[in-house]
């Protein structure tokens, strides 16, 4: 077998806004093909991290590794980092004005500057394996929100990113849209796709994910593969935050 | 005072039709207001009158083509001085006050201020002003001459629009130049003569820095002086000639 | 009595015709000219206003603090008569530097506005698939920004057509300047200032129905 | 040089100042007088619009186009040659319905849409209290209107001063009237625009002052 | 024992909106100090019923009789009849700018016409009775939601009511407020009031309700009381609906 190759590893993050120190001594490592889940209550600083492993929030102090390389701000080009790191929101935030296959097709157009032609192509490519094939010339107000969340899924993979984060990708949804987002996800971490995904679909959560990282208060609490922790929590806290959730 | 530079906008090589310091080379730049029948007013997009009349033959006479200027009156003295017009044939009263901005030319024609009101009005002269409200033209030398008698002075942009506000009810009188009145009346404004204020002498407006075209304008106004082709114009546009000197002038 | 001078009206409407439509033409210049250079002038002003760098917001919030505390008819002046100890402007292009430094400080708002009413998701969704924060603006935000603008815009115009009346006072002959003229001509003003009136009316009805028009093609994508 | 045109300046300032005292006394009444009369008649205007009686919106939406689709000169213009066959409205008089005629459209469609953002809730409230619709509209709706309607009143109020130069147009000498005056009498126009500039700005930003004042002095009991 | 007065009484009452026919063929009874619950589905036509009995809806056939007077649109006025029926909406619809006390004497004041001293006094005397005897003088931005639904239900006893109408008086709150407010409607029922109220809370309907009214697609169902109906509904739609809900 090939040796583990590491995709991001975080080493003493911390993250404030204003006087509010909302992570603290964050470690982590997230290995090739990985699925990380983060679960966690509200305002526990789940979203923060994401942000952070994407560069939408820039870190206080401690560092981020991507592929080997310590990110730093004021040496790296963060719009290149982030072109391997790609990202899902909660609220899909699809660009309005744009058809599908233009939400699909923009950034590797403009960003990575391959060809009209090559970009529609893989674009399609795309949008057929989310099940969005008939939809290429629609504008986003037109879909519903699984759709939505399909296109937005399809838009990131656009970039080739070696990784792909998902910030509560079905919290927005009605319930009878998720499972066909979930679908997209789980396809894709069969692929190999490394992703950091924060939900509270616990299903998917022990069915897909490789690790559960429980965080509480800006800080990680427990670890563990996902019927550990669910199943025999180690710590108090843990205990708590799954018997109201469960 | 105005540069050299900032008042060519065509770069200034001396042409053959003379080396004055003019705006656009070989054109004579003339401004007027447009809004004083019968001196100056709007044909169609072009200006007409006597004043355009007297610009353009002067024009003429020194080889130059004549290029009017609509104006605001209130600005034009300063649009001379600033270089933004060659010269002024805008019925300018000579005062000493513009004389410190512009030169002026020999008068191209003589006249008078009047006191204009409603056919009902109980002003019988000048004597009967004292605190009524004269409207003028703002920017005319009318505005000093109603100071003496009043400091209720509404200053409107041209001479016709204080007569048309006069004859419509507003203000208690106008001073503005004779001819005027009579053109206003003639339109069918019914309003009358109360008495002249004297007579003033109308002149051609020059900026400081260019002693050769006024020596030229006068040269070929005294040229259509002895001719009668200035008597002419006046004739045409006035009804009357109005550029002999009158035997008493103030 | 009344129909005598509805016919007496009727023929100066007539007859005035065309030098109303030289006029016209002269307005519908001077509107596009000021109105392009103000659209320029409003964009890079409320770009410098959502850049963070404090001194170029400062020297946004002058300008707008400046057209909006003076009224535009001394702005024309200013440019017209004040400048020319410095530059001389010609007249059109005084009175076009009038409406457009007028008209910029409002369009700025307004796309500022826009920009800022943007979902900032928008911004991030762009960020984190590798665009430049100058790509986003020009490709996401601006684009959605100036389809919500455009009613306002719109209006922006429509007020601006409105104001180019007051060069009439700097000397050119626009609409309003062509009936002041007519009015001074005929020593009666009240039936050229009612047509100028109808004209301008038309010109608005016209606009809106454009500007209408246009928000309803734009709606649709969105 | 600088300092000398400076230290010119500054003599123009002083020494014009009685003057325009008496040109920003006239600006003040007439300000004052138009934009009271402007509030009453966009209350009239905005309560037609909302009534369900069609003929009486379509008078208002009539005179709303007409204000809205004509420039303020001209609209002052007729009013102050134009009527004066039906009745002779004084200079001054004709200069404030000029104004209030312009800006009470503007304050009309402000008024309206204040009310109309009322959560329709309240109207109920006060219905199924047994209040009459003039009384749900007098106590319940109107105070929470004009409480919201504030910032975008002062903004009016304030377009209304600005606008109040263009009276000078018809004779008056008000602020711009005296800094026209003096420019044309003195040849020299720039530093009295420049100084009328500075009154208008001065004025603009006392009134932003006490707008933004009053707005947070009702912003406590919302 | 005092024969049964009927305070209100509704036959063969229809409401369109347009195409829409909300209420169909509604017949009703409700007798002084009674306490009718009204459920049904989102859209049964439950609020439009309730705001036909204070002529916010003017209906279009049938009759409505309030305290044996035939109320019709052209002969009455129906601000006096509005006097005579309180009532409470979902959303409060305090008026923000005026104070509690304000808000409670208002149209005591305006509409009846008693002396401000008066209107103070009795609205005072009500703010006690509701538990806000120190909120006079506050305005409603300031008040919890439970404590702006009891201001409101005190503003609509100020007017001295026969009969109370709620309309979901408790589903804007907060869980933890849910309690207070109906507390206070508990009280009011105690004292004597009559009241119809809709609302979602099947514990305030079994222990106070007299009557529970079932509405479906614009007809009303069944009626029984609470034991009956919750625990042995006769129709299928009902246990459907009961189901769905408990
Ligand atoms: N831009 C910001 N400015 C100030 N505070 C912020 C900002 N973003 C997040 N916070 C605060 O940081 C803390 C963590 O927020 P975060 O969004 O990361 O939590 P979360 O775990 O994602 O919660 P949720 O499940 O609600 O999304 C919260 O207290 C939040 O209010
Ligand atoms: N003003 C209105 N105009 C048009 N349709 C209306 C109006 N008010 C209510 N409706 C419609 O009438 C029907 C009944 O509405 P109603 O509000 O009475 O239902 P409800 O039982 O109170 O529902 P909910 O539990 O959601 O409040 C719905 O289909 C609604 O959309
Ligand atoms: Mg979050
Ligand atoms: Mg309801």
């Amino acid at each position: 077998m090939s040796e583990v190759r590491e995709m991001i590893r975080v080493d003493k993050l911390n993250k404030s806004f204003g006087d509010l120190h909302v992570l603290k001594d964050i470690d982590m490592t997230v290995n090739e093909s990985d699925v990380v889940v983060l679960v966690g209550a509200s305002g526990s600083g789940k979203s923060t991290l994401l942000r952070c492993l994407n560069f939408l929030e820039i870190k206080n102090s401690g560092t981020i590794t991507i592929e080997s390389e310590n990110v730093e701000k004021e040496t790296h080009n963060l719009n290149k980092i982030r072109e391997k790191v790609g990202m899902v929101f909660q609220h899909f935030n699809l660009f309005p004005h744009k058809t599908v296959l233009g939400n699909v097709t923009e950034a590797p157009i403009q960003v990575k500057g391959i060809s009209r032609q090559q970009a529609v192509k893989e674009g399609k490519e795309l949008l057929d394996k989310v099940g969005l094939g008939d939809k290429y010339n629609v504008y986003p107000s037109t879909l519903s929100g699984g759709q939505k969340q399909r296109v937005a899924i399809a838009r990131a993979l656009a970039m080739k990113p070696d990784v792909m984060l998902f910030d509560e990708p079905t919290s927005a949804l009605d319930p009878e849209l998720v499972g066909e987002v979930l679908a997209t996800m789980k396809e894709l971490a069969l692929e190999g796709m490394t992703m950091v995904v924060v939900t509270h679909e616990m299903g998917f959560a022990r069915e897909v994910g490789d690790w559960v990282v429980y965080m509480h208060d800006g800080k990680i609490v427990e670890t563990g593969i996902p019927s550990d922790l669910f199943d025999h929590p180690q710590e108090e806290r843990t205990k708590a935050f799954l018997s109201s959730i469960l | 005072g105005s540069e050299e530079g900032s008042t060519n906008t065509d770069s200034g090589e001396a042409e053959a039709g003379g080396d004055y310091n003019l705006i656009k080379d070989g054109k004579l730049t003339f401004a007027a207001s447009g809004e004083f029948k019968p001196f100056s007013y709007m044909e169609g997009s072009e200006m007409v009158g006597y004043d355009i009349a007297v610009g353009e033959a002067i024009a003429e006479k020194l080889g130059l083509e004549p290029v009017q200027q609509k104006a605001k009156f209130s600005g034009i003295v300063t649009g001379v001085n600033e270089g933004r017009y060659d010269i002024a044939v805008a019925s300018h009263t000579i005062t000493d006050e513009r004389k410190e901005q512009v030169n002026f030319t020999e008068p191209y024609y003589y006249s008078g201020p009047v006191i204009y009101t409603r056919p009902d009005s109980d002003i019988t002269s000048a004597d009967d002003l004292n605190g009524k409200e004269i409207s003028v033209s703002r920017g005319s030398s009318y505005v000093s001459m109603a100071e003496e008698y009043t400091d209720n002075i509404p200053q409107v942009d041209s001479d016709v629009v204080a007569l048309q506000s006069l004859a419509s009810g507003h203000h208690d009188a106008v001073i503005t130049d004779d001819i005027t009145g009579i053109t206003a009346i003639e339109n069918g404004l019914v309003i009358e003569n109360r008495g002249q204020l004297g007579v003033s002498n109308q002149a051609i407006a020059v900026n400081k820095e260019n002693e050769e075209l006024l020596n030229a304008i006068d040269e070929a106004l005294q040229e259509m002086k002895d001719s009668g082709e200035l008597a002419e114009l006046a004739e045409k546009w006035i009804g009357e000639d109005i550029t002999e000197e009158p035997e008493t002038t103030e | 009595m009344l129909l005598s001078s509805l016919l007496e009206f009727y023929d100066i409407f007539v007859g005035s015709f065309d030098l109303f439509l030289e006029g016209l033409w002269i307005t519908f210049k001077l509107s596009i000219a000021s109105l392009l250079i103000a659209f320029v002038i409003g964009l890079f002003i409320a770009i410098l206003k959502i850049s963070n760098i404090k001194i170029l917001q400062w020297i946004a919030d002058l300008y707008i603090w400046i057209v909006r505390g003076t009224p535009l008819v001394v702005q024309i002046f200013i440019l017209f008569y004040g400048l020319t100890d410095i530059f001389l402007i010609p007249m059109f292009w005084a009175g076009v530097a009038g409406l457009a430094f007028h008209s910029g400080a409002y369009i700025a708002e307004i796309i500022r506005g826009t920009i800022q009413s943007i979902d900032k998701g928008q911004r991030e969704a762009g960020r984190s698939l590798g665009m430049t924060s100058g790509m986003t603006m020009r490709r996401i935000i601006l684009p959605q920004a100036f389809r919500r603008a455009v009613p306002s815009l719109g209006n922006q115009f429509i007020i601006g057509i409105k104001d180019s009346s007051l060069v009439s006072f700097i000397g050119m002959q626009d609409l309003f300047g062509v009936a002041s003229s007519m009015g001074s001509n005929t020593f009666n003003y009240l039936p050229y200032f009612i047509t100028v009136a109808i004209y301008y009316l038309f010109i608005v009805l016209i606009l809106t129905l454009i500007v209408n028009k246009i928000e309803k093609k734009l709606a649709r994508s969105d």
